[in-house]
C-alpha cells in the first residue's frame, strides 16, 4: 500500500511539472501570438521594410534568416554525424574520449556573444572576408555543432551491440554497418539535435550581428561575402531604438513569424521522424 | 572496393572529429590571445570586487558571482522539472503522442533569447517586483527564472530520448517482477540513462552559461554582489550580461576590451572544469545493453 | 467443449477441482491482425499446465495477456475475460503491480539488469519487503541453487550480471522470478537456451514447485512437456485446438492437427 | 556589375536617423546603395578604422587608444544633430510635487546620498536610482553636466540599463524611479524634471529651450569618417545636414543643429 | 592429443583430409577471466561438426571468435591462432568484412534489423552483389522457403520484420546468413526458440547444405546434434574435452565428463 502511495505521489508529481511546463508553453505562445498577429499582414511578409521597421514588412529578415540558418545546418550536419560516429564506433581509447567530451561541453559553454567576437577577429578581421552572411552561417554552424554531436552520438551509441554483430556477421564491413544501421537510427537523433540547435541559432543576435548583418539597405544577396538582414537583429533594432508605437508592434509581429518559421521547421523534422524507422525495442 | 569505402569513411569521421577539435583550439587559442593583455597587465587585480573602466579597475568577481548564482538557479528549477516533464513524454504518454508532445515542447527552443528578454521584462519581473514587494524586479533571482525556461527544452528533449533509447524487455521484465512504474524508473530506467542525463544537464549547465540577451535584459546589470550575500532578490551581472552590454562599446586593443574577453575565457574554463569533474560518468562509450 | 474435457481428467488425478486462472472467450487483435481467437481455459491449481504449439501460433501472446504485460503494446486490442482467483484481471482498478507480483513471468528473451548478480536476483522482492543483509544473501542463494547457478556464480555475485553466457542469463531470469514467490509462474520457454543438465534441473524445480505454486509453461519442446506437465494445451494458428491432462493427448490425442505436430517428434523416440 | 555602396555601422543611438535617412536619400539616387548596421560605437570605430565601413556611427568621443590604435586614421567627426538627456521620474512622484531638481539634488541621488523621495520633499519612497550603460554617449553627458565627470561612478545606482526603450521601461514600471533619457522618449508616464538652476530659475525640458540651447545637457549625435568625406559619402553627409535630412533628425525625436 | 583423435576418424569416414578451419592453440581472456584454454580443432570441409556442452562453457565465445566478431568486445584478449583455408585470420591486413561474408554467422538471440521481412532477408547479400528487383525477389523466396517460413510470411514480405514472432524471427535470421552464400555457416543455438516442426525443417536444410557449405552448429540438445551431427566437439568450463566422430563420441564417449554429461540426456530416450 505504501508503495502504491509513492507511486500515486509519483504520477502526482509528473502530473504538476508537466502542467507547469504547459502553462509555461501556452503563456509564452500566447503573449508572442497576441501581441504580433495584429501586425501580420500579407503587406508584412511581402514587403521590405521602411521608416526605421515603423512602416512596410520583413520579406529580406525572414530570407536572411532562413539563409543563414539552412547553411549552418548543412554546414553543421556532416562534421557532426562525423565526430559522433567516430565518438561512438572508432574512440577506444578512454583518455581520447574524456579529451573529446571535454571539447564538445566547452564549445557548448562559450557563450552566444563571444562567437561573435571570435567571427570578428578571425574571419571578418585576420582573414579578412569582410561582413558576410556566410561567416554568420559558419559561426552558427559551430554554435550548433556541440548539440547536434551529443545528440547524434547519443541515438548511435544506444543502438544495442547485436545489431552492430549481426550486421557485420553478414559480411558488411565498418562503413557499411555504420551507413546500412547506425545512420538511420543516429537520423533521429541527429534531427532533434539539429532541431534545438537551430531553434537557438536562429534567434541569435549577439553572434551575428557584428559579422553577418546589416540593419537595413540589403536585399537578397548575390554573393557569399555580402551581409543579410536577418529577424532577431531587427526585433533587437526595434524593441531598442524604435520610439514610434507601430515600430514596436512590427517587432512583435517579427517575433510571431520567428516563432512560426521554428514551428515550421519542427513540423517537417516532427514528419521526417514519424516516417523513419527506428530500432524496435521489443 | 569495399575497403575503399570503409577508408573513405574512416577518414572522414577522422576528419570531421579533427574539424571540431580544431574549432575548439582555435576559439580558445584566439580567446587566449585577446585576453593576454588584461591577464599580463591587470593580473590577479581581476579578482577584485570593482570594475570600472576609466580608472583602470577590472575586478570580475561581481560578474563570476552573479553567473553562477543565476545558473544555480536555473538548473535548480529546469532540471526537476525537465526530468519529471521527460518521464511523462517517454513513460507514460502513449508512443502515438510522444513525438506531437514533444515537438511542442521543443517549440520553446525556438522562442528567441531577445524574445524572452521583452517577455521577462513584461511579466517575469513585474511579477517578482509584486510578489516580494520590491523596488524593482530586475534581479538574479528574476533571471535563473528565466533561464531555467530557457533550458527546460534542451533538457527535457534529450532526457526523454535517453528515456525512449532503452529497450522495452527492461520495462517488461521489471513489470513482470510486481514492480510499481516509479520504481522501474527510478531503479532502471533512471541509473541506465544517467550517463545521457548528465550529459544533457551539461549542455543544459553550458547554455544557462553562455545565454547573454535575455539576462541582459532582465537581471540589472548592476556589478555588485548582493549584501547580504544571499539575497538573490536584488539586481546583479552575469558575465554575458556584461559581455552583452558593454563589448560592442569597448575599443579592441584595449585592456577594457581585453578583461571583457577575458570573462569570456574564464566561462570556457568553468565549462571545461565541469566537464572534466564529470567525466567519470560520461564515459559512456561502454554500451549498457545487450 | 475444451471444459468438458478438462475436467473429466482433473477428477481422475485426484485434485481439487480448483482454477486458479479462467480464460473465458478471449481474443486479441494487433493491428487488425488476429492473434487469438475465442480461447477458453482453465488453469487448475497446483499443477504445470505446458502450453505447446508452432512458432508463431500465440502462445507468447497468450500467456502475457495473463499478466497483463501486453497491455501496452501498441495497436493492441483484447475482447473477453481474464479471471484470476475468480476475479477478473481486466477491470480498471486492478492494481497491475500487485497483479504481477502474484502471476510472476520469465520472458522468452532473457532480460538482465545491468546490476550485478545479486542485485538481479533480489530486484524483485526487494521491493515487495524489507529484508536484511543477511536475508538477501540467503534469498539469493536459495534461488540461485534452485537454478542450479550457484555453483557458477557463488564467487562472484557481485560481478555485472552482463557478462553471464545467455543460459546462465537465462536461469538467472528464472531465480529471480522465483524469488518474489508469486502464486502463479508463467514461463515462456525459459530452458530454450539451455544445456540438458541445467534444462533437468530446472524441471526438477518445477515439479517440485508445484507444490506450492501453479506453473503455466510455454515450450516447443514435447520431450520437455511430456516430461513435466499436468495438462496440456495445444494452439495452433490462434486457436486452441486441444487441451487436457498431458497423458492422454501425448499418448492419444484427438484432433487431427495435435496428431500431426506431435507425430513429427514422436517418430524420433 | 557591383553597385556603388555605402557602408555604415555603428551606435544604435544614431541608427534610427540614419537608417531613415538613407532610404529617403536612395529615393534621388537608386544606384546607390546604402548598407546601416547596429553594432555599437566600438564596431564603429574598429570598423572604420579596419576600412571596413565608409561612415561609424558614435554617440561617445573616440578614445586617445583609438587614435593610436589606427596611426593611418584621421578620425573626423561631424555632428548631425543634438539630443537632450533629460532627467526623468516616475509619473507618481512628479505627480506628488516634485516636479524639479538642482541639478546637486540628482547628482546626490546618484552618489546615493539621497535615499528617499521624502528628503527632497515627495512622498516617503525609496528612490529607484536607475544609470546607464558606462559606456553610452547619453550618460557621458548627463554625468559630465551633473558630476562633473563623464565617466563618475554613480554609488546610488540600483539598475543598469542599455537602450532609451528599456530605461523608458524601468521608469514606467516602477513608482519612485529617476532615470536619464533622451527627450524623444518622454511622455505622461515618463516625465521630465524642470531643471532648477543656480540662480533659482527653473528651465523646462521643453524642445524650445533645447533649441534654444538653454537646456543645459545636451550632446551633439555624431557620425565619423575617415578624413574629409568624398563623392558619394560626401553626398550622403550634406544630404544629412541639409533641410531634408535635419527634418528626419527632428521626426526621430531628436534636435537639430542650428 | 586432441589432432589424433581427428584425423584418423576423417579417414574413416572417407572425405578428402581438408580441413577449411584449423584453431591452434586458441586461448581467450575476457577480464582476467581465462574463458578459453588451449582449444586445438580442426574442422572439416562440408561436413557438420557440432558443438556441445554446458552453458557457460564457451561455445558461443569460441565460435565467435571464427569469425572474429568478437574482436570488438571490451576487455577480451587472445592468443593462438585459427586458420581459414590455410590462412591466418588473425593477420591485420585481414579484410574483416570479406572473411565474415565468406564465414557466415546466425547469432543465439535473434536480432532483426528496424526493416522489411524482404529487406531483412537481403540485408547481407545485396551489399556484396547488385540484384535486380527479379532477383531479389528470387532470393527472398528461395531462402525464406529454405527457413521454412515462406508460407507464413510470403503475403506479407513488405511487413515490418519486427512484428514476427521470437521463432518466426530466428528462421528469418537463418535465411539472411543463407542469403549471402558464405563457405562456413556458424549457427549458435540456430534452433533454440522454435517448435519441432520447424526445428525438423531446418536440420534437414542443414543436412542438405553441407554439400555445399561447411557448417558448425552450436546446441544444447543432443538430440539434435544426434541427428545431424557429422562430428562433435564437446567443451567443457572452456576446455576441449573431447572432439571426433559424432557417432562414435556418442556411443561410446572415452572421457569420463562427457560421458556424464551425455548420460543425462540419454537415460530419457
Ligand atoms: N563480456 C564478458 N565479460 C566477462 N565474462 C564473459 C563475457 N562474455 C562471456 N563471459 C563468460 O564466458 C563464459 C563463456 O560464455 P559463452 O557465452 O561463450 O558460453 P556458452 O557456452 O555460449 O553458454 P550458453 O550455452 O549459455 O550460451 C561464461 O562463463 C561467461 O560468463
Ligand atoms: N506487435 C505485433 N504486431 C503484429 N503482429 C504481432 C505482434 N506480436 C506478435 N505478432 C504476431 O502474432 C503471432 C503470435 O505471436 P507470438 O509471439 O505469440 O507467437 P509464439 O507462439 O510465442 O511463437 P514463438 O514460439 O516463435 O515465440 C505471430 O504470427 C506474430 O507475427
Ligand atoms: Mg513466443
Ligand atoms: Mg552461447
Amino acid at each position: 500500500m505504501n508503495r502504491k502511495l509513492k507511486n500515486n505521489l509519483f504520477y502526482t508529481s509528473v502530473g504538476v511539472a508537466v502542467l507547469v511546463c504547459a502553462l509555461i508553453l501556452f503563456f509564452l505562445f500566447g503573449i508572442i501570438i497576441w501581441n504580433g498577429l495584429p501586425a501580420i499582414s500579407l503587406d508584412f511578409l511581402t514587403n521590405s521594410s521602411s521608416d526605421f521597421g515603423a512602416t512596410g514588412g520583413i520579406v529580406y529578415q525572414i530570407f536572411g534568416s532562413i539563409l543563414l540558418i539552412v547553411f549552418a545546418a548543412l554546414i553543421c550536419l556532416p562534421i557532426a554525424l562525423g565526430t559522433a560516429i567516430y565518438k561512438s564506433e572508432y574512440l577506444k581509447n578512454e583518455t581520447a574520449n574524456k579529451l573529446i567530451n571535454t571539447l564538445i561541453y566547452s564549445l557548448n559553454g562559450i557563450p552566444s556573444v563571444i562567437f561573435g567576437i571570435f567571427g570578428l577577429i578571425f574571419f571578418v578581421n585576420l582573414l579578412n572576408m569582410g561582413i558576410s552572411w556566410f561567416v554568420g552561417s559558419i559561426i552558427l554552424s559551430m554554435m550548433i555543432l556541440p548539440t547536434v554531436t551529443l545528440s547524434t552520438y547519443q541515438s548511435i551509441n544506444s543502438i544495442p551491440t547485436v545489431y552492430r554483430e549481426s550486421s557485420s556477421a553478414l559480411g558488411l564491413n565498418k562503413w557499411q554497418v555504420i551507413v546500412q544501421v547506425l545512420l538511420p537510427q543516429g537520423f533521429s537523433g541527429a534531427i532533434t539535435g539539429l532541431l534545438i540547435g537551430v531553434a537557438r541559432a536562429i534567434g541569435e543576435t549577439a553572434p551575428i550581428m557584428f559579422i553577418a548583418t546589416a540593419f537595413s539597405g540589403v536585399k537578397l544577396p548575390s554573393s557569399f561575402l555580402e551581409p543579410v538582414s536577418t529577424l532577431p537583429t531587427h526585433i533587437l533594432a526595434l524593441a531598442q531604438q524604435a520610439t514610434n508605437p507601430a515600430a514596436l508592434q512590427n517587432a512583435w509581429g517579427s517575433s510571431l513569424v520567428l516563432v512560426i518559421l521554428v514551428i515550421i521547421f519542427s513540423i517537417s523534422a516532427l514528419f521526417i521522424r514519424l516516417r523513419h524507422q527506428t530500432i524496435s525495442k521489443r | 572496393m569495399l575497403g575503399s569505402t570503409s577508408k573513405i569513411g574512416k577518414y572522414y569521421v577522422y576528419g570531421s572529429t579533427l574539424i571540431s577539435a580544431f574549432i575548439v583550439f582555435l576559439i580558445f587559442t584566439i580567446l587566449i590571445i585577446s585576453s593576454w593583455d588584461a591577464i599580463t597587465t591587470v593580473g590577479l587585480d581581476l579578482l577584485k570586487f570593482q570594475w570600472n573602466p576609466a580608472t583602470g579597475e577590472f575586478g570580475i568577481i561581481p560578474m563570476l558571482f552573479g553567473t553562477l548564482v543565476v545558473t544555480f538557479i536555473a538548473l535548480l528549477i529546469a532540471v526537476p522539472l525537465g526530468i519529471y516533464t521527460a518521464i511523462f513524454t517517454s513513460e507514460i504518454l502513449p508512443s502515438k503522442y510522444r513525438f506531437i508532445v514533444k515537438s511542442l515542447l521543443e517549440l520553446l527552443a525556438g522562442i528567441p533569447s531577445i524574445i524572452f528578454g521583452l517577455i521577462g521584462i513584461a511579466f517575469f519581473s513585474i511579477w517578482v517586483q509584486n510578489i516580494f514587494d520590491l523596488q524593482s524586479g530586475r534581479t538574479i533571482f528574476t533571471a535563473g527564472i528565466l533561464l531555467s525556461i530557457m533550458i527546460l527544452p534542451t533538457i527535457i528533449t534529450l532526457t526523454d530520448d535517453a528515456f525512449h533509447n532503452i529497450p522495452d524487455k527492461y520495462r517488461e521484465t521489471a513489470k513482470g517482477l510486481g514492480l510499481y512504474k516509479f520504481e522501474i524508473i527510478k531503479e532502471i530506467l533512471l541509473p541506465i540513462a544517467k550517463p545521457d542525463l548528465k550529459g544533457a544537464i551539461l549542455l543544459a549547465f553550458g547554455r544557462a552559461l553562455g545565454e547573454t540577451m535575455a539576462v541582459m535584459l532582465v537581471i540589472g546589470s548592476i556589478d555588485r554582489i548582493p549584501s547580504p550575500i544571499y539575497n538573490w532578490l536584488s539586481p546583479g551581472q552575469t558575465i554575458t550580461s556584461k559581455l552583452g552590454r558593454e563589448i560592442a562599446e569597448t575599443s579592441f586593443g584595449s585592456v577594457h576590451f581585453s578583461a571583457m574577453i577575458f570573462m569570456g575565457l574564464l566561462l570556457f574554463i568553468i565549462v571545461l572544469i565541469l566537464t572534466i569533474l564529470s567525466q567519470n560518468s560520461l564515459k559512456s562509450n561502454r554500451r549498457l545493453y545487450e | 467443449m475444451a471444459e468438458k474435457a478438462l475436467k473429466p481428467n482433473l477428477s481422475v488425478v485426484g485434485k481439487t477441482q480448483n482454477e486458479i486462472i479462467e480464460i473465458k472467450k478471449f481474443q486479441v487483435w494487433i493491428n487488425e491482425n488476429h492473434i487469438l481467437d475465442n480461447i477458453e481455459l482453465k488453469i487448475p491449481k497446483n499443477e504445470i499446465t505446458c502450453i505447446i504449439g508452432p512458432s508463431g501460433s500465440g502462445k507468447s501472446t497468450l500467456i502475457r495477456s495473463i499478466n497483463r504485460i501486453n497491455d501496452e503494446v501498441s495497436g493492441i486490442n483484447t475482447q473477453g475475460e481474464i479471471c484470476f482467483n475468480g476475479l477478473s484481471i481486466n477491470e480498471k482498478d486492478v492494481d497491475v503491480a500487485q497483479l504481477r507480483s502474484k502471476i510472476g513471468m520469465v520472458f522468452q528473451k532473457p532480460c538482465i539488469f545491468p546490476k550485478s548478480i545479486k542485485e538481479n536476483v533480489l530486484f524483485g522482492i526487494q521491493h515487495l519487503k524489507k529484508l536484511s543483509k543477511l536475508e538477501k544473501l540467503q534469498i539469493a542463494e536459495e534461488n540461485l541453487k534452485a537454478v542450479s547457478l550457484w555453483k557458477e556464480v557463488a564467487h562472484r555475485l557481485n560481478d555485472k550480471a552482463i557478462s553471464l553466457s545467455i543460459g546462465q542469463q537465462q536461469r538467472l531470469c528464472i531465480a529471480r522470478t522465483l524469488a518474489i514467490k508469486p502464486e502463479v509462474i508463467l514461463l515462456d520457454e525459459p530452458t530454450s537456451s539451455l544445456d540438458p543438465v541445467s534444462t533437468r534441473a530446472i524441471e526438477d524445480m518445477m515439479v517440485k514447485l508445484k507444490e506450492e505454486y501453479t506453473i503455466i509453461f510455454v515450450t516447443h519442446n514435447i520431450q520437455q512437456a511430456k516430461r513435466i506437465a499436468d495438462n496440456l494445451v495445444f494452439i495452433c494458428d490462434g486457436k486452441l485446438i486441444e487441451q487436457g491432462s498431458a497423458a492422454k493427448i501425448l499418448s492419444c490425442p484427438t484432433d487431427p492437427q495435435t496428431k500431426a505436430y506431435l507425430r513429427d517428434e514422436y517418430c524420433d523416440c | 556589375e557591383k553597385k556603388q555602396a555605402i557602408n555604415i555601422a555603428g551606435s544604435t543611438s544614431v541608427l534610427p536617423i540614419i537608417s531613415i535617412a538613407a532610404e529617403e536619400f536612395r529615393k534621388n539616387n537608386p544606384e546607390l546603395n546604402i548598407i546601416v548596421n547596429e553594432g555599437g560605437s566600438g564596431v564603429g570605430v574598429n570598423q572604420l578604422g579596419e576600412g571596413k565601413i565608409d561612415i561609424g556611427m558614435v554617440s561617445r568621443d573616440i578614445t586617445q587608444e583609438e587614435i593610436s590604435t589606427y596611426p593611418n586614421v584621421t578620425f573626423n567627426p561631424i555632428s548631425i544633430g543634438k539630443d537632450a538627456v533629460v532627467p526623468v521620474i516616475s509619473s507618481e512622484i512628479y505627480n506628488a510635487g516634485i516636479t524639479s531638481l538642482t541639478l546637486e539634488e540628482i547628482a546626490k541621488i546618484y552618489r546615493g546620498e539621497v535615499r528617499n523621495w521624502s528628503e527632497l520633499g515627495g512622498p516617503d519612497k525609496e528612490i529607484l536610482v536607475i544609470d546607464k550603460e558606462a559606456s553610452r554617449g547619453t550618460r557621458h553627458v548627463f554625468m559630465e553636466i551633473v558630476m562633473g565627470d563623464k565617466e563618475a561612478i554613480a554609488e546610488g545606482a540600483d539598475l543598469v540599463l542599455g537602450s532609451n526603450n528599456e530605461e523608458q521601461t524601468a521608469i514606467v514600471q516602477s513608482d519612485a524611479a529617476i532615470g536619464m533619457l533622451s527627450n524623444a522618449w518622454l511622455n505622461d508616464n515618463v516625465k521630465g524634471l524642470n531643471i532648477k538652476m543656480l540662480d533659482g530659475s527653473i528651465i523646462e525640458s521643453s524642445l524650445k529651450n533645447i533649441i534654444d540651447n538653454k537646456f543645459p545637457i545636451t550632446r551633439d549625435l555624431l557620425i565619423v569618417t575617415n578624413g574629409k568625406p568624398a563623392g558619394a559619402v560626401k553626398d550622403f553627409i550634406e544630404y544629412l545636414l541639409s533641410s531634408e535630412g535635419q527634418k528626419i533628425v527632428e521626426e526621430a525625436g531628436y534636435v537639430r543643429i542650428n
